[in-house]
């Protein structure tokens, strides 16, 4: 009984957060909570994985006499949530491992370690649930336990900003998901998923409006994005890595779940809503991505710009499902589901990383880092590793599952309908910009934080992490590789999921010679991971080999010879924000209205010469100043009815009776 | 000899009103401030006894107190929160006595009104006659008008006598209303007192005049809607709440409002009896609606912490108004629940504002900080109340919304859109300020208060159990309630 | 065994003739300069130089930086080994199709920017920062090119691409945009004149210069053999895909090869000397002038790709 | 016979609202008291005749207390309350008088129609005791809200109770009425008392609590 058992580790982890409030005092108790976390979310791993690969789903639901009284609380796992537990778990096992070591040096655990647990336990039943009350409990539950956990830093007024924007958005999507089950669920308040099936939904268009937006404020979708780069890097890192690994996919569960599950057949136009917007998502991440010297935030925009990757890909799906091309629709979700684990893994990683850096110097702004290759080896391989893979470079995970997507997106010329034909090469040149935007985001993010020197004392004298934090890092840095090299596993791990939903799926990939991929067939295209890994492998070694062969081993340490002159201050390097400035030129200007002010001090004054860059968020300033301004304007108006005096009270009164009256006489 | 006079559920019946009744005679000649504390908790905990043993042996109506569904739920409702509100009021007051705020002379008062208070909402929960419902509710209103004068501050006074004045013309125009109701029965029921018996009226509410039934309404709507703080009448509310001494604030929003509400819902009743009279819904969710999306805005601009929680009692009795307006079983259960829950977890704020304001000195927003480093338990008392008052799970207040909106929004789109809209505002000025007061660098004192927080804490894991598990029993009953809402 | 064989000599080949283009474009740059310049054999030997001299390591370098020379030189060297250049249907040909080729060379990039900011000196990090903005607008617009050109064959295997082009080849708009389009790529991506010039040490002009100025000896043999690579990758490409004439079919017997092999050679000299004509005709831009140039590139390859999406027939 | 009882009681009533009317364009206190004072007495006469026809002397104590308190009572000592706190002798209006009558007019047609409306089978008595019922309300309503002044707002929320009592005593057979008359008497009382001890002399928002506590004998 499958459901039974994630039903219990979730138990246990809710329990944990009992145990954290009442251990915080304790000094072991974080690590033992942690460890607690570990286990049960491994657990809960092992069965999601034994069922989606034994393939006897889905398991029988189950109802827990919980939640609404004459519906229950029903709770199910077919192959999409099988999948997502696999996801979050192992996000969450990682983090709990990590955490083991990086909770040791939490400030306040007390404001912690209650909620890390029930921020997993809501996630695992946010992916259990099978009925529109329990889905919005567990959701809004993820929301609040993940809201206590950006406040836990409360003392910094960044963090309660963050906090506020971040539990007010994450309210007003679930505000939306009541509306768009309220019209799954019907007046009859038919709310088991079950019942929804049955049932066509009235308006599907509308559903599919507001599940996009409240699913997408939660996935960071353009233009619902912003509470995601403020709230995700204000938490502990171990809890960003959460939030920006987990949470954003438990939202793109979400999308999956109601629209390709729930909703019934697709229409063409939707595809055309979701494409476009993740198009924008991409690259207006990336790009924000870019401006960012602030290490973890950096970070949170680039998962804007996957979860643009992964909406492209479910977009894709349902373009191809509306006109019953299954295969296509199969090769795109696939694509879009694996992305969702590649990014799992390497934005965890990553996260992990930053939080080892801000652990070992106390900073996350990168202009205060640098060259911490040297003092923290290991975090920075795995760390490494992490930017290698989400530059979607081979052989590693970030570049199988974006080739998928393109491949799918190869196929699409065969749609028949017009504002496809059009939008989809566009957001096909969208997503190769990001990829390439994303490279150079990350070699700035590696090279200004662990390369060159280091600017501040406290990057100089930087000291490796915890084991516990290591252990993690390369766990995930190995998982990026093995998916890298043996994507085949996967995808066809992924095959159940597919047939449920488009009613197709890929090849059986692991009965090809050599373990390669093919998407349609292989006459199209191919690549196999795993080769091309013991190509470049080969090839380094032989290279290698041959080198120490026949070339000098001679090896001289010098000063650096930069030209000819050498300066020996670190601030001479380039800093993220001089690395970003050509790409800053060339799309800033249009995206952010970017401008640089040069203030060059006449010859023969001393004073230093000041650039300053101005580097606006036009979203922002589009979208939520004038909302902002508008409720505290009518505020601030509707606020005189306070000092009125009782005569005009009574006047109310008195004009609402009169009114009321002439309605009355009117009326009948 | 009459046996049915000893009937034990009578005697249950009568208790609910006797006791609190002997006992605010008592207190009123009881000195000594510890003892007449205990008294009224005690007196409290029979009350409630006596309501909860209504629960099992149920009286046949008689002319002038009856138990129905209806006002079983709203009297075991009121006996609770006044018996944990009299806990919470002995520690507060004590407080109080001790910085000299209150003289013993005044806690005398104080009590003997509490226990009044507590007769006069028993009395116009249970009475089966509309005008003894009447009287009891203006005795209510006038009980509760010398409590939040108490403090004898000029802003107290000031409170008192806004609500006071505005109080009586509400109640004038409820009498009105209750008149006219009469004078549409009487071709039906004849002169005397069918006429103005509920069970009566109800069975022939057909029968009643219809256009009279409709100017009785718009009377009876702004009469006790005044009570129950709908926008545009709602002007007493914030002031008496933030003025008044906290455990009447609490009363106040977790009962007295109910009560008025419990009058709209029976005349509702009746209106809804008489398919010729005018349909009562659509005022009632136009008010709620007002009121919900009025006091949204309102929260913002608060600097009384006080008031601010006033405020928000105005938003949830808005929204409650409009469940009930929009009927149905979903949205009626909901209001029902959303009614219970509102009751609970608004005192439990009270509670824990009340020791919050003792301990740093004042109700000003801007003086209070960091309470969940200076305070953490009043402080995490705090946010766990303002997170179920704002509707986030897995407190009780979220399902009752949830039922709200979704049942809505099937029904009238656009009315669930401007619900949602509404319950936004509001969320987004509770987050806003709860950021302020319960996190940050801690301001004011940092001394420990000595507080009850088992009162707070009762309704807080209530309101949580609720959230979780809804017993059947109390289901089934909300049912034949929401059922009988129509 | 005979595949295996065939692959081989491919990595070979491509190994042994990179300096060879390289030499050949200089020489006859020169001569167009009317200078004499230097033998067409001297990159194999300046190569030999620097493998034999003692490398020269900045204090601060780190692991990274030492490493970084091979990891380069064998992501580039395997984007060469896929890409059929006397034969198709190479053993590993499947292995990788065009965007993961072009994805090993943009991790080839990737981390040749990161030594370039591995010293912390302030030339490595203009170099890195204006080489990822390049890219930036060279990978997207390759991969448009990839989208024409596999749009157009029904597949992104290279040996495919080129089967399709020699089966039916037809002239047609699309490709013709996609190969100007690569064209532009290729000089940009091997920093040729007007994008970047390989010959000078100008601090504010150089890009790729700038990221390996501090490598010597062996690493720097390295680096430099890559950068041939590269130019021989990307004339190879534009070779296979657009004239894929005199291609040994699979498995095809050595007549085959050998005249492939020869045809290959041809098409490299034609190349290098088509590539001098270019550069010699234009001078260098701006910097950022050169992101407008790039442009031109990803417009070309979208137009490219737009109208095949919008209807088949061009 | 019939005709003449409904006659009278129809006249009585009618004078009520005439009062009401009349109390509207009061501008002098010491005239608003006196009309106001008789605004109760025939209050009371027309709730003894109502009292006599119903044949219900209950009504009898309703009327006794009209008398006594409106009439009497309160007026005296409202009078005194304008002398000890020296309130000006005029009463400034939110808006004039003569808006303030059209108003009045327009509220009294509107009653007229609601209820003649509303109660088409009801006893013709009864159909007119409730329409100048709600006039006077309505009219002691818009007095409250045009008047400035604390003195005439309470004299207006006596004539909206009046009117209530009207209604009350026309209601054939009405039970509690006594009692509800009596409640009411307590609502006035406590108004009174309050303008009195809170030293209220302009608005009723102006309560003065300084002599609170001289009042109570305390010190702070």
């Amino acid at each position: 009984m499958p459901v039974a058992m994630a039903l219990t580790g979730v138990a246990v982890l809710l329990g944990a957060g009992l145990l954290g409030i009442a251990l915080q005092r304790l000094p072991g108790a974080s690590r033992l909570v942690y460890l607690i976390c570990f286990v049960a979310c491994l657990a809960i791993l092992g069965v999601a994985c034994a069922e989606l690969l034994a393939g006897t789903l889905p398991a029988p639901a189950m109802r827990l006499p919980v939640g609404l009284p004459w519906i229950g609380a029903h709770y199910r796992m077919d192959a999409l949530s099988a999948f997502f537990l696999v996801v979050v778990n192992l996000g969450g096992a990682g983090a709990s491992l990590f955490a083991i070591g990086y909770g040791q040096h939490e400030k306040a655990p007390g404001r912690v370690l209650p909620f890390y647990p029930a921020f997993l336990g809501g996630m695992n039943l946010v992916v259990l649930a099978d009925d529109a009350f329990a889905f919005l409990v567990a959701w809004e539950f993820m929301s609040l336990s993940s809201w206590a956990l950006v406040m836990a830093h409360h003392t910094d007024p960044e963090n309660r900003r963050a906090g506020y924007i971040y539990i007010v958005m994450a309210s007003f999507g679930t505000l939306t998901l009541l509306l768009a089950f309220g019209l799954l669920a019907g007046s009859g308040g038919g709310y088991a998923f079950s019942e929804i099936r049955s049932a066509p939904a009235a308006l599907p268009g509308v559903v599919l409006i507001l599940v996009l937006i409240g699913t997408g404020s939660k996935a960071g979708l353009v233009p619902l994005h912003v509470w995601l780069p403020l709230a995700h890097p204000a938490a502990p890192s171990h809890v960003s890595a959460l939030m920006s690994g987990v949470m954003t996919k438990v939202a793109v569960y979400g999308f999956v779940r109601v629209v390709f599950d729930l909703l019934g057949p697709a229409t063409w136009w939707w595809s055309i809503l979701v494409i476009g917007l993740a198009g924008i998502t991409c690259v207006l991440g990336v790009l924000s991505a870019l401006m960012q010297h602030d290490l973890k935030r950096l970070l949170a925009y680039h998962t804007v710009e996957n979860i643009g990757i992964i909406f492209i890909g479910l977009g894709l799906a349902l373009a191809f499902s509306a006109h019953g091309m299954q295969a296509p629709a199969a090769l795109a979700l696939t694509a879009a589901l694996l992305h969702v684990f590649n990014h799992c893994l390497f934005k965890s990683l990553l996260f992990f990383g930053a939080g080892a850096v801000l652990n070992a110097t106390g900073e996350r702004d990168m202009e205060h880092l640098g060259g911490l290759i040297h003092n923290m080896p290991l975090t920075a391989f795995a760390f490494l590793t992490g930017c290698t893979a989400i530059s979607a470079l081979p052989p590693l995970n970030g570049f199988v599952s974006e080739w998928l997507t393109f491949q799918a997106i190869l196929l699409s010329p065969a749609l028949p309908s017009w504002g496809l034909k059009i939008i989809v090469p566009a957001v096909g040149a969208m997503l190769a910009l990001s990829a390439a935007l994303a490279a150079a985001c990350f070699v700035k993010a590696f090279g200004v934080t662990f390369l060159g020197r280091p600017r501040t004392p406290v990057a100089a004298d930087a000291h490796e992490t915890d084991r516990a934090s290591i252990a993690a890092m390369f766990a995930f840095a190995l998982l990026c590789l093995l998916a890298g090299i043996l994507p085949g596993l996967f995808i066809d791990g992924l095959a159940p999921v597919t047939q449920a939903l488009v009613g197709a799926r890929m090849p059986a990939q692991t009965a090809l010679p050599w373990l390669s991929i093919v998407p349609i067939a292989e006459s199209r295209s191919s690549y196999n991971g795993l080769l091309v890994f013991a190509f470049i492998a080969f090839s380094t070694l032989l290279t290698v080999e041959i080198i120490h062969r026949f070339a000098s081993r001679a090896v001289r340490r010098g000063p650096a010879w930069d030209c000819g002159f050498p300066d020996p201050s670190p601030a001479t390097q380039y800093t993220a924000d001089s690395f970003a400035q050509p790409i800053r030129r060339v799309f800033g200007a249009v995206v952010f209205r970017a401008s640089e002010r040069v203030d060059m001090p006449p010859p023969g004054d001393a004073r230093p010469a000041h650039l300053s860059v101005i580097v606006r968020d036009l979203v922002w300033e589009a979208f939520y100043a004038p909302i902002a301004s508008l409720v505290a304007g009518s505020a601030e108006r509707l606020n005189r009815l306070q000092f009125l005096t009782i005569r005009q009270y009574l006047s109310l009164v008195f004009v609402a009776l009169v009114s009321l009256l002439l309605v009355v006489s009117i009326w009948s | 000899m009459n046996l049915s006079s000893f009937h034990p559920a009578l005697d249950a019946l009568d208790a609910v009103l006797v006791i609190p009744a002997v006992a605010a005679l008592v207190l009123v000649l009881l000195p000594g401030y510890w003892l007449s504390a205990r008294l009224n908790v005690l007196t409290s905990l029979a009350t409630l006894l006596a309501a909860l043993s209504l629960l099992v042996e149920r009286p046949a109506p008689g002319p002038y107190l009856f138990v129905d569904d209806l006002n079983i739920t709203f009297v075991v409702l009121a006996t609770f929160v006044g018996f944990t509100t009299s806990a919470f009021s002995a520690s507060y007051i004590g407080h109080e006595l001790e910085i000299g705020r209150l003289t013993p002379r005044y806690l005398r008062f104080y009590h003997a009104m509490y226990q009044t208070l507590m007769f006069a909402m028993n009395l116009g929960l249970l009475a089966n006659n509309i005008g003894l419902m009447w009287v009891a509710i203006e005795l209510a209103t006038l009980t509760t008008v010398l409590m939040v004068g108490i403090y004898r501050t000029h802003e107290a006074i000031e409170a008192a006598w806004k609500y006071f004045i505005l109080g009586s013309v509400g109640i004038a125009l409820a009498l009105f209303g209750t008149i006219l109701v009469y004078m549409a029965a009487r071709p039906v029921l004849g002169e005397g007192q069918d006429a103005m018996v509920w069970t009566t009226l109800i069975e022939k509410a057909g029968g009643l005049a219809p256009e009279l039934l409709n100017v009785a309404f718009v009377f009876l709507m702004l009469g006790y809607g005044t009570k129950v703080g709908l926008a545009p009448l709602h002007a007493w509310l914030p002031d008496a709440h933030a003025e008044g001494p906290t455990p009447i604030s609490a009363v106040l929003s977790g009962l007295l409002l109910n009560v008025a509400l419990y009058a709209l819902l029976r005349f509702k009743l009746l209106m809804a009896g008489n398919p010729a009279a005018v349909a009562p819904g659509p005022l009632m969710v136009s008010m709620g609606l007002l009121s919900l999306i009025f006091a949204g805005f309102m929260l913002y601009r608060r600097r009384d912490i006080k008031r601010m929680f006033a405020y928000s009692s105005i938003e949830h009795m808005g929204l409650i108004t409009f469940a009930f307006g929009m009927g149905g079983p979903l949205a009626n259960f909901g209001g029902l629940l959303h009614m219970t829950m509102h009751s609970l977890t608004k005192s439990a704020i009270f509670f824990a504002v009340g020791h919050i304001a003792q301990a740093k000195g004042t109700q000003r927003i801007a003086e209070i900080r960091g309470l969940t480093e200076s305070h953490p338990v009043l402080g995490w008392g705090l946010v766990v109340g303002v997170v179920a008052i704002a509707g986030l799970p897995p407190l009780g207040i979220f399902m009752s919304e949830f039922l709200i909106v979704s049942s809505t929004f099937a029904r009238a789109p656009l009315l669930a859109i401007l619900l949602v809209f509404g319950l936004l505002i509001a969320f987004g000025a509770l987050m806003l300020r709860l950021n302020e007061v319960a996190f940050g660098e801690p301001t004011g004192s940092t001394a420990p208060v000595k507080a009850s927080y088992v009162p707070l804490f009762a309704h807080l894991a209530l309101v949580l159990a609720a959230g979780i598990y809804l017993p059947g029993p109390l289901v089934a009953w909300f049912q034949a309630v929401a059922r009988l809402l129509g | 065994m005979r595949d295996l064989a065939v692959q081989g000599a491919q990595m070979l080949l491509v190994l042994v003739l990179a300096p060879l283009l390289l030499g050949f474009t200089r020489k006859v740059k020169a001569r167009m300069l009317r200078r004499r310049g230097p033998p067409v054999l001297q990159p194999y030997r300046d190569l030999l130089r620097l493998i034999r001299k003692e490398a020269v390591i900045a204090d601060n370098a780190s692991w990274l930086f030492r490493s970084g020379p091979y990891m380069i030189f064998a992501a580039t060297w395997v984007a060469a080994a896929l890409v059929p250049t006397f034969a198709t249907g190479l053993t590993f040909s499947w292995a990788a199709d065009l965007i993961a080729i072009t994805a090993l060379l943009g991790s080839a990039r990737f981390f040749l920017a990161l030594v370039g900011m591995d010293v912390g000196t302030s030339f490595g990090g203009i170099g890195s920062s204006r080489e990822m903005m390049f890219a930036s607008l060279a990978e997207p617009a390759m991969i448009m090119i990839v989208f024409t050109v596999a749009l157009v064959a029904g597949s992104t295997q290279l040996s495919s691409i080129a089967h399709y082009t020699l089966t039916n080849a037809s002239l047609r708009v699309s490709l013709g945009l996609a190969l100007v389009a690569l064209i532009i790529v290729a000089i940009a991506e091997n920093a040729r004149i007007p994008v970047d010039n390989p010959a000078t040490h100008l601090e504010l002009t150089m890009v790729h210069e700038a990221m390996v100025l501090e490598y010597s000896g062996r690493h720097l043999a390295m680096i430099e053999l890559a950068a041939a690579v590269k130019l021989l990758v990307y004339v190879s490409l534009i070779a296979c895909i657009f004239f894929p004439w005199g291609l040994a079919p699979p498995n095809g017997d050595l007549a085959a090869y050998a005249t492939g092999a020869a045809a290959y050679l041809v098409k490299l000299f034609v190349g290098g000397f088509l590539l001098v004509l270019f550069e010699t005709s234009i001078a260098k831009m701006r910097v950022f002038r050169v992101p407008d140039f790039l442009g031109i590139a990803l417009m070309l390859g979208l137009l490219g790709t737009l109208l095949l999406f919008v209807s088949r027939s061009f | 016979m019939n005709g003449a009882w409904f006659d009278i009681a129809h006249m009585l009533a009618g004078g009520l609202v005439l009062l009401s009317l009349m109390l509207l364009y009061q501008d002098r206190m010491f005239a608003l008291l006196n009309v106001f004072a008789l605004h109760a007495v025939l209050l009371s006469a027309s709730v003894a005749w109502q009292a006599q026809i119903q044949g219900a002397p209950h009504l009898y104590i309703t009327a006794l207390i009209a008398l006594a308190l409106k009439a009497v009572v309160i007026p005296v000592a409202l009078r005194r309350i304008v002398v000890r706190l020296g309130i000006h002798r005029t009463i400034e209006t939110v808006v004039g008088i003569g808006p303030t009558m059209l108003a009045g007019m327009g509220l009294v047609a509107l009653s007229m129609v609601v209820m003649l409306k509303a109660t088409a089978q009801a006893d013709p008595l009864a159909r007119e005791d409730l329409a100048f019922a709600l006039s006077v309300v309505l009219l002691g309503l818009l007095m409250m809200v045009t008047r400035r002044n604390a003195v005439s707002q309470v004299i207006g929320f006596m004539s909206l109770e009046n009117g209530l009592i009207l209604a009350a005593t026309g209601a054939k057979g009405m039970p509690l009425v006594v009692e509800i008359s009596i409640a009411f008497s307590v609502l006035i009382a406590f108004i009174v008392i309050g303008v009195f001890l809170f030293r209220i002399r302009e608005r009723f928002d102006s309560v003065d609590v300084s002599a609170l506590d001289a009042f109570r004998g305390e010190r702070r």
